[in-house]
């Protein structure tokens, strides 16, 4: 608590402080684009409000920060009632100097799927943050979080009651499950070949205690994105990464496709549609028209995403997985690995398999990986196909870019295997097709 | 594994009421979402961009929704978020969403606010834009401002960038879209990028031994360390670490388990900037960025340095680049060694990579340009 | 590091007349060439491929000469050899050159000499063909006609194979040249192909602890092992070897240094198929070939299972490649999925890398083929 | 020796003997491919020459080969006079039961640059083969050395002297400099790009001792090819691959461009030509006429190759060196790296240069490999950077796919080595171009 007086929120209403000076600061309020310090100045300001003074205090050690090119924050241990994580505690190293904002502690809270918001709810989040915290707010943290950013101990407990009340919850913090993120799909977008919305509640919700309690080997991140455009970012940055594909063929209007090269002309068609298809799926007729070998195409979307009104994905629509994406710590940087490739995703039952397998996925993760390592590390480490047995995954030739280039491998069952897979696909042991039954 | 909500509350601070929480999880978008997009939720047909800033979207029924996406700071204060509300509820429907890139969008139904939209967007100092081949608003992480372990600000750079990038965001005249990040730490929570700008340490961390006993689990800190470069050591009779300063890759990945690995320090705490990172699985698949200049000043308030390179690499991008080619392409096609020339920037051996898979980076074919 | 010729000669068992030898290297090819190879060394124009197995260069001074390209055996005989030098006297201008797989070529600036050259070798038994676009001399090893370590001849399969491929030697009706290999054991001298048909152990040594201590440097042994799963061992009182054969991946490495410890037996030394290796820059990079099916029986005298497979995968490729496209450019466009399904083949667990970098062989990207 | 009566060559002119049954081996006689079956047969059946018997046995131990699915020969040591390598010995495991060839040891014999020959010079070769060894010569092997294949430990000394005497030496084997290959290049192929032969010869015979004296850590392989076709696989089976190349633009014919558009039509050349270009560099105008944008192009060879009267390579010629290509053993497989994109080669001081750089790398090859240990392992092992400095290479963009993505370096001397680069391409120490001087 800043202080003992008349205390509300992070600090007393009406105190009268001198301005901490910041030359340096001061320097980014000119200029085009919105200025967070002057932001940052407004709150301070704002006399009226509990948290002018302790902003004030932030301003100053900000600028102490600039000054001396080194930052003065420390982690600590605070949480709510109930929870073991979702806020980011920060104490100051610099307290002395700047007592006030001696705490500026984070509650992340989760946003509704695709980040949609009305301007009421919106002014109750203001009219809460300006009870209890800073005043403060980012929409919002790269993993997806609001950021209710500066309060005391206290202040988080109040605030997240009352946000708690009018609908909202804490996001991820330390190794747990993390607030995720799905991409605008649906609600507007063409391109969208699930719900994502839907994907992301029903999974995060079904495993909201395991954001709430930390006990993770390490954080665990989901994200959905409505097709391989991927505006959430989720292959790199998540843990599992739903992508919306589709199995047909690409919807083809010839008549947009003519249109659209009499308005590029040909040899712009020529150069920036064929010969940009990564798999010269593409060729361009010479009566305008386009042909697309769709058994080739992956589905990366370019030529969707040039010709949209000529061109659409098919309709016969699910998603893909991928599973182990995350930034350098450690192995360096890793790359989600397609672990499904297609997973209808319509009915119930399609959401009900999807959420199972999910919930697998994070089993797997707090069986196996070791501490403070993440599921791409543990996948690297047990290699691919001990993955895949451990979630009761068949082997398909669209999880690799190739099959194995090194002879190193013991393959005295490779018949047996192989006859699994002609099973599967319902052909006999030798790979023909069987004959059709009775 | 997991708890019941109940059974294991963790020590409280506060003890009189404790309120249970109410396990809510992410809300229901629906509930604030504008009705027409509620009403032809997955039934949309295709979309325009009638001019820099503006998407309308139209439904298979015909219906029609336009977007109006304007540039924040991110890390708002409630006045400006007041007055964007304000907006919403005089010039627009009063719906809103923020983007993947913290911009605000707002969503109306009727073509005839747009304009209006606009117009109030600008006199409130919101730069409408960042939709199409635009640069769009910079990935923002946390630094000085309240990160516990970074080399730098991060909404300083941010705000010095998009001040220089103000243009390049309200029009969109780059070849494809341009997605920038900055990353206050090694760590780089801002991700991959067409151009990111991360913190890059130059030394290895300098160890105040006194509080290592305390303040750190050596074990732990040993095992994080990605080339073994840490020991446990008897230091002045007193428990501490050591690193080898010849194997440490000074990655400050010892830094946040144990802060007396002080990796930090003004002058050895530098920037560097990488291109070609992407994330869409448009024509390429996605890849990482690469390095393309390291060793920048750290100089607050305005990083002009940083400014200067990242200006040198966009327009030389803008310049070179075929429609449609992400940054990542247009150098995979013209090549690193007109990447180089045409930035003006120095290739060493710095740029050779030298971790796990490198040889995945190296040219093993007499593919050759000059 | 280099000695004199004559400082140390190995001890000798025919004692009496020493020579020592002239060192004489490579020798200058120019004392072989064809006069007007000679003449235009370095001074060629462009070529034309007048009739499958026939080459046709001109030089920039007009000259002409014409190549007759023939398959051989490669083991030849001396009768053989004569025979073609008979042929090359005859119906030649007398000088000859052997191609990068074996294949002899017949020089000739008479385009007269062509029709009665392609008879003369026809009716000699020498297949003409084996340029363009067609399946050219498979790369041959030594196998049991030689090696010291062989799991399965090369000849015998060569020749079995060449006899199904005959047509498509004589014929340019690939839609690029085909390059096939083969190896009679895992160390696979015969490098990478289109296709390549190699010896695949498919059990860990059997170690005939009796022999280790007298042929092994046991240190020596272990250091070869790729994944460290041969320790030293007493083994019945006597210093042997052991495998932990949880660990070992099967490779017969150890087998050269240390022949007791016995990778090979009749019934676990088995053949894989892979394809799509590539030694050339054109358009793609060269490539490493990827693994389509082991397990193969190892069935002399003409392996009737390999020449199945073999048959499927390059007619597969026969009908669905577009022209210039090599085996791996196929697949590689037309996807893995679509090449299991269009050769009949299963794709397994086997088929998932497992040795080093085996993530960049997966499939990092929303990149699918259905 | 196999006999001591009448020996002559591997045995007896004139031998009686009973022909060993061959059931499974002369299934190899038919077909329309020639059979080495029927080649063996040849020498065994000639009973004027002394190796008839001698192949006799041979052919039963092949037999009983592929009767047994075992191989039967084991190492030793043989070589000739003043060498230590070049001879592959082979000592039969089963010569109690087939003693006449139980000595089986094969003369590796470097072939004329290019593997050219006058039907003379091979009667000479067939001639001193009859008379010391088995009559059985491989055309090549897959190093390009002439396998002189089968005889005794006396034969090898016989045989060698006499070819030596013709002009021809000992390959390599064991630890050593190994038998080189050249493609015919300058002879006949209008895309070679300098005089293989040369380089070739000039290389080996200057290193030629390293050949005949194993005392490398490993083998070390140079293999050289006038162009990025890569007749003789250089980059993958070469520890040390010459390849061809050119630095100024492709010289174009556009006659011969609108010729070719013309024969097989707009399509067809759109998507075997420009949709084929790795680097997109390649344009069809509307006109049919063809750009290119030369400092796109990666000199892959590919249109040159499809429209090679229309396309030739430019005129500033030379090559690249990429070094470390091997097959499997240990690390696995590994494609050569460039480490020296361009070197022009023309005049006699290039290959000077050429042949001082091969020799610093068998240097430092046979300094810094560990015992078996190929140079791309020792370069994998050290890191391209150190490989780099050691040899006194300056790092160039071409040696890269693309430069690191892991932030995983201390790059403190960063700058200083950015000046570096600037002072090596006379630019100022900010990478701008210098004024123009006096
Ligand atoms: C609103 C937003 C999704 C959201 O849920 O918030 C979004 C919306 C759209 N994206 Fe996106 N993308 C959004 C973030 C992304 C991201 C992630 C990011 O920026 O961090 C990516 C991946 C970037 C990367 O690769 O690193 C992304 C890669 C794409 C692409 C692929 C571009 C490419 O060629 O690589 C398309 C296709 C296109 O441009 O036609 C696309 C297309 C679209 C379309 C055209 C889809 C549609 O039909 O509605 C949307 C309008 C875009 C516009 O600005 O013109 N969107 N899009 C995000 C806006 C961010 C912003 O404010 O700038
Ligand atoms: C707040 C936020 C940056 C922002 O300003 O937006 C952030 C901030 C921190 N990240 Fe992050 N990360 C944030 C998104 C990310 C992302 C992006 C994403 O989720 O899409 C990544 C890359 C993806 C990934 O998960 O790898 C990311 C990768 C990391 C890592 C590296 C993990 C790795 O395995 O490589 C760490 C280090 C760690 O976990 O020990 C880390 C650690 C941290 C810590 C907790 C630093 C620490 O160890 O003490 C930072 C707390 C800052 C603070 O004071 O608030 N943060 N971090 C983002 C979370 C906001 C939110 O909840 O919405
Ligand atoms: C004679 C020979 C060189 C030698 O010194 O012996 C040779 C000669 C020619 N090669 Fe080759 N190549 C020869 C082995 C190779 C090899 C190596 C091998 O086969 O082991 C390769 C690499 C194969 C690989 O990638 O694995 C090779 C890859 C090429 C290519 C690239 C093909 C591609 O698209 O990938 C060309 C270009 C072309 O086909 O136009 C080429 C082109 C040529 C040309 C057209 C060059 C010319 O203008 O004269 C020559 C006539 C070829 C023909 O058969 O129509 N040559 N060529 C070799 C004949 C081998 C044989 O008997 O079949
Ligand atoms: C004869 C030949 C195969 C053929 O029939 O053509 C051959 C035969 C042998 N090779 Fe090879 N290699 C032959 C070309 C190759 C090639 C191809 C090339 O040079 O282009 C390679 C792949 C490229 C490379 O160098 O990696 C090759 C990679 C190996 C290796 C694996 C080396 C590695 O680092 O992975 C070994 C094993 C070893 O060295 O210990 C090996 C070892 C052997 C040995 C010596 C087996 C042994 O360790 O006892 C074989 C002797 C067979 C014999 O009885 O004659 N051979 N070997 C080729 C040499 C003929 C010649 O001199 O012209
Ligand atoms: S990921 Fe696909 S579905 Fe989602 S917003 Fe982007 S383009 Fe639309
Ligand atoms: S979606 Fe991508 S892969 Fe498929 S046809 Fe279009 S451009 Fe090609
Ligand atoms: S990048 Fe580093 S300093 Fe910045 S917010 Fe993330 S962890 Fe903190
Ligand atoms: S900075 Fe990185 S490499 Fe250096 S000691 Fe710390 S963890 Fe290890
Ligand atoms: S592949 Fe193996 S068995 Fe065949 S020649 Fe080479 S080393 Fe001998
Ligand atoms: S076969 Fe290979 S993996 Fe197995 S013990 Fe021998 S060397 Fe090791
Ligand atoms: S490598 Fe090039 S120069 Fe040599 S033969 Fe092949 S195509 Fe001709
Ligand atoms: S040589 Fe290869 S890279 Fe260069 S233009 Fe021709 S096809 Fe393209």
């Amino acid at each position: 608590m800043v202080d003992d007086v008349k205390q509300d929120g992070v600090g007393r209403v009406g105190a009268v402080f001198d301005k901490r000076a910041t030359p340096r600061l001061d320097e980014l309020e000119s200029g085009p684009w919105p200025s967070f310090v002057t932001g940052l100045k407004r709150l301070r300001d704002s006399g009226d409000k509990p948290y002018a003074e302790y902003v004030n205090d932030l301003l100053g050690q900000l600028e102490h920060s600039y000054t001396e090119r080194l930052g003065f924050w420390k982690g600590g241990t605070v949480s709510v009632f109930g929870y073991g994580g979702g806020i980011i505690p920060r104490f100051s190293e610099v307290s002395e100097k700047f007592p006030k904002s001696k705490e500026f502690h984070t509650l992340r809270v989760m946003p509704p799927a695709g980040f949609h918001y009305t301007s009421d709810v919106l002014r109750k989040m203001c009219d809460i943050w300006e009870r209890h915290g800073s005043g403060l707010i980012a929409f919002h943290g790269q993993s997806g979080d609001i950021m209710f950013q500066g309060t005391t101990t206290d202040g988080c407990q109040k605030a997240f009651d009352e946000l708690n009340e009018i609908g909202f919850d804490l996001g991820g913090a330390g190794p747990a499950l993390r607030t995720s993120m799905s991409c605008v799909g649906h609600a507007r977008c063409e391109m969208s070949m699930y719900d994502e919305p839907r994907a992301h509640r029903e999974i995060l919700n079904e495993n909201v205690s395991e954001i709430h309690r930390p006990a993770l080997p390490y954080k665990f991140k989901f994200k959905f994105s409505g097709c391989a455009n991927d505006c959430v970012n989720a292959i790199h940055r998540a843990d599992f990464a739903v992508i919306g594909t589709w199995r047909d063929d690409i919807k083809i209007n010839q008549d947009e496709v003519k249109a659209y090269v009499a308005d590029v002309g040909r040899k712009y068609t020529i150069d920036h549609v064929v010969a940009m298809c990564p798999t010269r799926a593409v060729s361009l007729n010479d009566d305008n028209t386009l042909e697309i070998d769709n058994k080739s195409c992956v589905r990366c979307m370019h030529c969707i995403n040039v010709m949209h009104k000529a061109l659409a994905p098919g309709d016969d629509r699910g998603v893909s997985v991928l599973i182990g994406g995350k930034r350098s710590l450690k192995v360096g940087d890793l790359m989600g690995t397609m672990v499904v490739p297609f997973m209808k995703l319509e009915t119930d039952e399609d959401y009900a398999k999807l959420r199972e397998f999910a919930r697998s996925c994070i089993d797997f993760f707090a069986e196996n990986a070791l501490e403070h390592e993440r599921i791409g590390e543990t996948l690297d480490r047990i290699g691919l196909p001990a993955f895949l047995g451990a979630l009761g995954i068949e082997p398909d030739p669209n999880m690799v870019r190739h099959p194995r280039t090194s002879s190193y491998v013991r393959t005295d069952d490779f018949t047996d295997e192989a006859e699994k897979y002609f099973e599967r696909k319902g052909l006999n042991a030798d790979g023909s097709a069987k004959e059709a039954a009775e | 594994m997991s708890q019941g909500a109940t059974t294991q509350a963790p020590p409280q601070p506060s003890p009189p009421k404790k309120r249970v929480p109410i396990e809510s999880g992410v809300p229901d978008p629906k509930q604030y979402m504008h009705p027409v997009m509620v009403k032809n939720y997955g039934q949309w047909a295709y979309h325009e961009r009638p001019r820099p800033g503006v998407l309308r979207h139209v439904a298979k029924s015909g219906d029609e929704i336009y977007t109006v996406r304007a540039g924040t700071q991110r890390q708002m204060d409630v006045y400006t978020i007041r007055k964007l509300c304000d907006i919403a509820d005089q010039q627009g429907d009063g719906h809103v969403r923020f983007t993947t890139r913290s911009n605000i969008e707002y969503l109306t139904s009727n073509f005839e606010k747009v304009p209006a939209l606009i117009k109030a967007l600008n006199e409130a100092g919101f730069p409408v834009g960042g939709t199409g081949n635009s640069v769009s608003m910079i990935s923002h992480t946390q630094g000085w401002l309240h990160c516990d372990i970074p080399g730098t600000d991060a909404s300083g750079v941010v705000k010095s960038l998009m001040d220089m990038l103000h243009t390049e965001f309200i029009q969109e005249d780059m070849p494809n879209r341009v997605r920038i990040t900055t990353s206050c730490c090694q760590i780089n929570c801002g991700g991959q990028g067409d151009i990111a700008i991360n913190v890059q340490y130059t030394k290895p961390p300098k160890i105040n031994h006194d509080l290592v006993a305390n303040v750190c689990e050596r074990p732990a800190v040993v095992a994080r360390c990605p080339v073994a470069a840490i020991r446990p050591a008897m230091v002045n009779g007193k428990p501490s670490l050591e690193v080898d300063e010849k194997k440490c890759v000074c990655c400050g990945a010892c830094y946040p388990p144990c802060p007396p690995m002080q990796i930090n320090s003004a002058e050895s705490t530098k920037l560097a900037i990488w291109v070609g990172g992407k994330h869409s699985n448009a024509r390429s698949r996605p890849t990482f960025h690469k390095l393309a200049v390291a060793n920048l000043p750290n100089n607050p308030p305005r990083w002009p340095e940083v400014e200067e390179i990242v200006r040198k690499i966009l327009f030389a991008y803008k310049a070179g680049a075929k429609d449609w080619e992400r940054m990542g392409e247009w150098i995979e096609r013209i090549g690193w060694p007109r990447f180089f020339e045409e930035t003006g920037l120095a290739f060493t051996k710095h740029h050779l990579d030298t971790w796990t898979g490198a040889r995945h980076t190296m040219n093993m074919s007499a593919h050759v340009r000059f």
